[in-house]
């Protein structure tokens, strides 16, 4: 088979799985996870195909395995749907594969598939565990399967066909498709306990954030598509004769050029969507979601879209840079954005408690990591990062998940009513669930770039050496204090969790969990020592040239322009080397000795630890300053102001004509005008008012009259004024 | 024969009953009624088209018929499942009225 | 052209008209001796009671849109069917996926038991 | 004036009254019926413009089973629809009026453009070239994915309808 | 052309010509022939009903173990003469409260949906009303025009029983619609147009002998459509009081009944013009009006074929008649549909009639795999019906068609 045909194959196996367990099979819980697994494995096996194929071929960067047909005939034009796989999207395609595949075969474990129904469970609700009798007849707790079993694996197909999709697509229209198909199923899965009040919630705020970059996203796209006739990327992005006259054109907006304008609209769509510091509310409460979804969706897939997308944007971003040169507008916000949110989220980081919300703030940060080394230009590195941090991430996550399973068994053993993922009730499970220990251990060290054997070192340290080659300073130290904390916070996390001794019962009673949800764990840990002897700079003292860089070939091939000439200097070097063992070290010191279950940071550092805790007010300041005023708005301007004023006033005001009419002849005639005057304005307001009090509906046909009501009048305006060409 | 004209400005009227229709009827099902004649009339407007570009560039004229199955299709997707939730909100709230069911209401 | 459309027309006119003459004939042929009793609604010999409406059930809907669906679909594979002769074999294969689908739909509501009529 | 433009006029008229009869006659059952007459003056149209296979479907789609439907709905949910009160919203003035000016607008709009006054000459036999229909619907390079999109479209309808109107087991009254 | 090669094109020509010699322009000629000839046609369908009434009578009669009509003239001959004479002057009750326009549209709207089908069959070689490029397509839309007219009348006349009956009779019209459009869509595909009249130039040999599976399917769906024993449970007298035309009377009732034995009629000839090759046959080339004879032979084979599956058929209960249609056949012809289309296309460049054989091998096989299946699927239980001693409900008289003799 062709190349271009398995592209276009890969992402409907995931499909066809979730409508046949959503159409046939939700009954049958087995059959559901069979079809899904199929499924991704079926596009698994595509992917990887694809990708061997990619990486086998030579400048593929210029001639990309592209296909495309039309799709709807509008007019002269047609809106095109097609494939491509050029160098990025196929280390995306690569590590998206093995994380979808692993993820799905880590939630069969996770959903206890083949323990028994809880009596009590409920659709909706966490499974509570149910009672089975053991051997000696003695009842027992086990955990219980999850009740809405194939609703899970239907969701998360239909979220790895949007992420395939995003993947191979050629175009920005299928690229949005899927984006916003993610987006839904984020929202479906972050709320799929929808029974839990805190879940609702968190889908919602999830949603809407999103929505708000997103919309910007589609204005960038429609502008694009209005200037530039097409969505195609080989013909935007590959296409210097249109990225010129994008970047000279200027844009009616605070005199950015075209480009500049552009992307910028599409980079707020990033930040909704890979959750940088404006917007960065939601992925932490997204952890209300199981944690599978945020392994795949919050930590290795969906976060990576909207990277994925600048990266891909890239030569829009950065058109009109040079590498040496001042950076282009949209890059500078990006670095500044980036590198804040890198050192912002990690700040949070440190005082979280919650096993899975420091994962999602180091998450965030590490995400601000990237946006910021594409601000600097380092492009290569931003997309190394990226993949690596994909692997390491989705690692931490499966293993906190395995973490909460285990204290989730020792808390139906014991009974004892504490919150299973609070760090602080664990401490020594290393010998409970030594895999678990072992390959968190790994990810932990990637994450906070250990030297020399982890992945993460690479990329970070690459990352440092852009943003210091990059001449930026700020940015530099930045991430530099960034890492320290992260090392800082992963070591807190691993001694908090495994080293030590159990600070509860529940802990003492944990235990590993079931192969099923290990495996994943033993071949992630694999990739993310792995994937960093991929990209080992050239000028490492020492290793480097060892081993080619083949990354920074491979998809610095992309760039049309050739990178800066790398300036020897072992400054980042050393800083990084730095930062990882330091913030280590300090980690393991600080933790080591805790026994109590309370953070000695709290003391130490008093108030600033509880502005931490309280992720800087944030939220409270968004509630005040965004959601009130939303509220205001919708309901006194909207409802009381269009609906009763315009609409019930063309009918009120002859009637009010009337009694102020009346009211004056008879004060003109009897009454002293004081006491008239008074009881007219008191009548008609209070007629007004008894008026008014009817008029509330819900109705959704006065909206569509107004609607129409507008459209009738701009017709009129433009006959009378414009006319039509 | 008969001009573009007419056809153009019947199909304009249908359109306009239609949508009154939409906006002021109360129940649900003649709501529906009345999005279909303004299906109608667009359909109508893409005929009287297929024919005009018929008779300057010749047959196989294919856009618009194409877009009049789709229409049909669109119309028939649309009072299926327009019409079941009708039936089911009936079956909950016994009325088929559009402004009882304010459930729009803040 | 029009012409075959126009003597669909005279058909159709006629083919109305002839009934109606010949049940004006009748009705003028006929004894008219109407009286209450004879003009009341047939209930079985019974009064009637109430507005001639009891609720119907759900099935007459269903069964009637699953009808609605299948007609539609039909009237999209005419053309198909029109073309048959000279399309190639991927043509087919589309159609028939056009065609699987909706069995997909078929079996969904028999699934359902929607198809069942008690 | 041709014999043709007179039965236009008069199927024109025709089908205009019963739409307004539509949307203005009390008794739903009625407004349905005029619905099927007004359709049947739209495919008597789509006969005048030589698109006998649309005039068809329309009888076929619209006559045949989309009015059946609505009448079955009729029928489903009656007992609310009494004759008393009036079918349309209390401030109906407003919609009559908008869509007076809406219909002045199009007309407006229209008259500008050069060829709205053309005449529409007969065509040959075979200008309605069904196979070249059929074909196109099912050519990559037409419209095929509108064709399959059609189909799951219809699919979603099927299933989406029967869920949403199959009794419930847990009905609540 | 002579005469008696084709007598009626020879008369139409002839009435043209006079037509033009009177000095009307070709347009108005062409017109006022056309009125003419719809009448013509329409009326001769009409009068054919009462030969029909008359055929049926007897032949259901025979199967019955009677006589059926043998009093009034040779054979009985002349009896639908008398009822026709009774029944025009029987007295037309109009019940109180009834939907005037509604309830007297109904009965012309059944009979005028059956005339229709007229207008566009070939009846031989040169004689049909016209020949439109959809012809297949209008045949099955008029029928829905015949589901309008049932339930104005059903709706019409104010009566829960009608309206029930007439509820029952579109749901089963409708429901059999299905496999009959779709199954109607096999010789669109082979011929490669709509056309009934290149529909049947194209049949050699008679798609029934390439597609049985669909010529099966088209048959019962067409039976069913015609709402007619063993389908007719909307005038079931036994279980509804009579159907949605409870409340008429006199020619109006009759109507109704004319429609029935009229669209039976054109049922059957439908089937013929579109699976058994219509007016083809020996010689029918040559000699149009031998097309005509065996035209109707051919339909009056196949009217016979249905009286026989009426006379000898229980009557469905409501259930096992959505069941028939929704689980057997409409299911049965789409794979039909696709067979066929599969089939014929791989043997596209093989020789007719090794491509024949294969299709109807083809047929045959999905015949014969449904049947397995369905007597697999099929309820052995049967519901039970009062007690067995009833002599009503004993198996041995099951066969008794209520009133079936006694209609019109």
């Amino acid at each position: 088979m062709t190349s271009e045909t398995l592209i276009w194959l890969i992402p409907l196996p995931p499909l066809l799985a979730f409508f046949l367990i959503v159409l046939f099979t939700n009954r049958n819980k087995a059959l559901s996870h069979w079809l899904a697994l199929i499924a991704a494995g079926l596009s698994w096996l595509a992917g990887m195909v694809v990708f061997f194929r990619a990486v086998t071929t030579e400048g593929l960067s210029e001639h990309p395995f592209a296909q495309s047909i039309p799709w709807l005939p509008t007019g002269n034009t047609s809106l095109k749907i097609g494939i491509q796989i050029d160098p990025l999207s196929a280390v995306v395609l690569f590590f998206v594969a093995w994380t979808v595949l692993m993820i799905f075969i880590y939630s069969v474990g996770y959903h206890n598939f083949g323990q028994p129904a809880g009596k009590h469970d409920r659709k909706g609700l966490p499974p509570e565990g149910a009672e089975v009798k053991d051997k000696k007849g003695k009842i027992v707790h086990v955990p219980s399967i999850e009740p809405m079993y194939s609703r899970f694996f239907a969701l998360i197909s239909l979220f790895a066909f949007a992420m395939f999709l995003l993947v191979v697509t050629d175009n920005l229209l299928t690229l949005y498709v899927g984006w916003e198909i993610m987006g839904l199923c984020s929202y479906l899965l972050i709320g799929f306990w929808y029974a839990k009040e805190s879940a609702r919630k968190a889908m919602i705020k999830a949603f809407l954030t999103t929505r708000v970059g997103d919309v910007f996203m589609l204005l960038g796209l429609a502008a694009l598509y209005s200037l530039t006739d097409t969505l195609n990327y080989q013909e935007i992005l590959g296409n210097p004769a249109v990225l010129e006259q994008l970047a000279g054109a200027l844009s009616p907006v605070l005199g950015l050029s075209w480009a500049a304008l552009i992307g910028i609209l599409i980079f707020i769509g990033t930040v909704g969507k890979s959750a940088q510091f404006p917007l960065h509310i939601w992925l932490p409460d997204a952890m209300e979601g199981p944690t599978p979804v945020s392994a795949m969706i919050h930590a290795a897939t969906m976060v990576s879209a909207g990277v994925y997308l600048v990266i891909r944007f890239f030569p829009l971003l950065s058109a009109g840079w040079e590498p040496g040169g001042a950076v282009t507008t949209p890059m500078l916000v990006m670095g500044i954005i980036g590198a804040f949110t890198a050192l912002f989220a990690a700040t949070i980081a440190v005082a979280q408690n919650d096993v899975k919300r420091v994962l999602a703030y180091s998450t965030i940060s590490q995400l601000g990591y990237m946006i910021a080394a594409l601000g600097v230009g380092a492009y290569a590195a931003a997309a190394f990062h990226l993949v690596t941090h994909a692997f390491f991430k989705a690692l931490l996550f499966l293993g906190s998940g395995s973490i909460i399973h285990g204290m989730e068994h020792g808390v139906l053993h014991t009974g004892e009513h504490i919150d299973p993922q609070n760090m602080l009730n664990m401490g020594g499970l290393r010998k409970k669930m030594p895999v678990t220990f072992w390959t968190f251990l790994i990810g932990g060290l990637a994450l906070s770039g250990f030297p020399l054997v982890t992945a993460g070192f690479w990329s970070k340290d690459e990352i440092l050496s852009g943003a210091f080659k990059g001449g930026n300073m700020g940015v530099f130290i930045a991430l530099a204090l960034a890492a320290l904390l992260t090392a800082f916070y992963t070591a807190r996390q691993i001694t908090l969790t495994f080293l030590g001794q159990p600070r509860t019962k529940a802990a003492e009673h944990a235990h590993e969990s079931k192969w099923t949800m290990t495996l994943p764990l033993v071949v992630l840990s694999v990739f993310s020592v792995g994937a960093g002897w991929a990209g080992i700079p050239a000028d490492f003292p020492g290793l480097g040239g060892l081993i080619p860089n083949w990354f920074e070939e491979f998809v610095g091939s992309m760039l049309r322009s050739e990178p800066a000439e790398a300036i020897h200097s072992l400054v980042p070097l050393f800083t990084s080397l730095v930062v990882a063992l330091g913030g280590l070290a300090l980690g393991r010191v600080v933790y080591r000795r805790l026994s109590e279950r309370v953070d000695p940071l709290e003391r130490s550092l008093g108030g600033i630890y509880t502005v931490l805790k309280n992720k800087y007010y944030v939220d409270e300041f968004y509630q005040a300053a965004v959601i009130r005023p939303a509220n205001w708005v919708a309901n006194v301007f909207t409802y009381k102001f269009l609906d009763q004023t315009i609409i019930d006033g063309v009918l009120h005001a002859i009637a009010r004509f009337g009694v102020w009419l009346g009211n004056g002849l008879r004060n003109i005639i009897d009454l002293p005008v004081v006491n008239g005057a008074g009881d007219s304005a008191a009548r008609t307001t209070r007629g007004v008012g008894v008026f008014l009090r009817s008029k509330q509906s819900g109705r959704i046909q006065q909206y569509m009259v107004i609607a129409i009501s507008l459209l009738v009048l701009a017709g009129l305006v433009i006959y009378f004024t414009v006319g039509i060409s | 024969m008969i001009p573009l004209s007419w056809y153009l400005i019947a199909a304009a009227a249908l359109f306009c009953i239609g949508l009154f229709g939409v906006l002021s009827r109360k129940n649900a099902v003649s709501i529906l009624m009345s999005v279909e004649l303004m299906l109608n009339a667009v359909n109508i407007n893409l005929l009287a088209f297929w024919h005009y570009h018929t008779q300057l560039q010749g047959a196989g004229q294919i856009t618009p018929q194409v877009f009049v199955a789709m229409v049909f299709i669109v119309a028939a997707a649309e009072v299926a499942v327009g019409l079941a939730l009708i039936i089911s909100a009936y079956r909950r709230r016994e009325t088929p009225v559009v402004d009882e069911m304010t459930l729009l209401k803040g | 052209m029009l012409n075959d459309w126009l003597y669909v027309g005279i058909f159709a006119l006629v083919s109305m008209f002839l009934p109606a003459a010949a049940i004006s004939i009748a009705a003028l042929l006929s004894p008219k001796k109407p009286n209450s009793v004879k003009n009341a609604t047939y209930e079985c010999g019974m009064e009637t009671v109430g507005p001639a409406w009891a609720q119907m059930k759900v099935q007459y809907y269903v069964c009637t849109l699953v009808f609605l669906v299948f007609d539609v679909e039909a009237v999209l594979l005419f053309p198909w069917a029109v073309a048959y002769k000279q399309l190639p074999l991927y043509a087919v294969a589309e159609a028939i996926l056009f065609i699987l689908i909706l069995l997909g739909g078929l079996l969904y509501a028999w699934r359902k038991g929607a198809l069942e009529w008690l | 004036m041709s014999g043709l433009q007179i039965v236009f006029l008069i199927v024109a008229v025709v089908t205009l009254f019963s739409g307004v009869m539509v949307v203005a006659s009390r008794k739903m059952m009625h407004s349905a019926l005029w619905l099927i007459l007004t359709l049947l003056g739209v495919a008597i149209l789509f006969a005048t413009l030589q698109a006998g296979f649309f005039a068809i479907v329309q009888v076929l789609v619209y006559i045949g089973a989309i009015s059946i439907l609505i009448i079955f709905t009729l029928m489903l949910t009656r007992r609310v629809m009494d004759e008393e009160h009036p079918q349309v919203i209390k401030g109906w003035w407003l919609p009559a009026v908008m869509a007076v000016i809406l219909f002045g607008l199009i007309a407006g709009f229209l008259a500008t453009w050069k060829d709205f006054q053309v005449m529409l000459n007969e065509l040959p036999a075979d200008a309605e070239n069904l196979a070249a229909f059929g074909s196109a619907l099912v050519n990559p390079a037409g419209y095929v994915i509108p064709f399959e999109v059609a189909s799951v479209l219809l699919l979603a309808a099927l299933v989406g309808a029967i869920y949403i109107a199959a009794e419930r087991k847990e009905k609540v009254g | 052309m002579s005469f008696w090669r084709d007598p009626i094109i020879f008369i139409i020509e002839w009435a043209k010509g006079l037509l033009a010699g009177i000095g009307w322009g070709p347009g108005w000629a062409t017109t006022v022939g056309f009125v003419i000839g719809a009448f013509v046609l329409a009326a001769g369908a009409m009068f054919f009903v009462v030969f029909l009434i008359w055929y049926e009578r007897k032949l259901i009669g025979r199967l019955q173990d009677r006589f059926g009509p043998n009093r009034v003239g040779p054979w009985g001959l002349f009896q639908p003469i008398a009822d026709m004479l009774k029944i025009f002057t029987k007295e037309l009750i109009t019940p109180s409260g009834v939907d005037w326009i509604a309830y007297n549209l109904a009965p012309v709207l059944s009979v005028a949906a059956v005339l229709m089908m007229w207008a566009v069959t070939p009846f031989s070689k040169t004689f049909f009303g016209v020949n439109i490029s959809v012809g297949i397509l209008f045949l099955i839309a008029v029928g829905g025009l015949g589901e309008v007219g049932i339930i104005l009348a059903g709706w019409g006349s104010n009566n829960k029983y009608a309206l029930v009956g007439a509820l029952r009779a579109v749901a089963q019209l409708c429901s059999y619609e299905v496999p009959f459009v779709i199954s109607a869509l096999v010789p669109v595909m082979l011929t490669g147009s709509m056309s009934l009249v290149d529909i049947v130039e194209a049949q050699n040999p008679w798609y029934i002998l390439v597609a049985p599976a669909a010529a099966l399917i088209f048959f019962i769906a067409s039976v069913a459509e015609t709402g007619r024993a063993p389908f007719d449970l909307a005038e079931a007298e036994s279980e509804i009081v009579a159907g949605y035309n409870v409340e008429y009377s006199g020619l109006k009732f009759g109507m109704f009944f004319v429609g029935e034995f009229l669209h039976a009629f054109t049922a059957s000839f439908i089937f013929v013009t579109v699976f058994l090759g219509g007016w083809r046959g020996p010689g029918a080339d040559q000699i149009p009006v031998l097309g005509l004879v065996y035209f109707m032979i051919k339909t009056f084979i196949v009217y016979f074929a249905l009286i026989l599956f009426r006379g000898t058929n229980p009557r469905f209960r409501i259930d096992q008649m959505m069941d028939l249609n929704w689980k057997v056949l409409t299911p049965l012809s789409l794979v039909v549909i696709m067979v066929i289309a599969l089939v014929d296309r791989l043997f596209a460049s093989s020789a007719d009639w090794l491509r024949t054989v294969i299709l109807l091998a083809a047929n045959l096989v999905i015949l014969v795999v449904a049947e397995r299946l369905i007597r697999r699927g099929v309820k052995t239980t049967r519901p039970e019906v009062g007690s067995r001693q009833r002599p009503v409900a004993s198996p041995d008289n099951l066969f008794i068609q209520p009133g079936s003799g006694a209609k019109g």
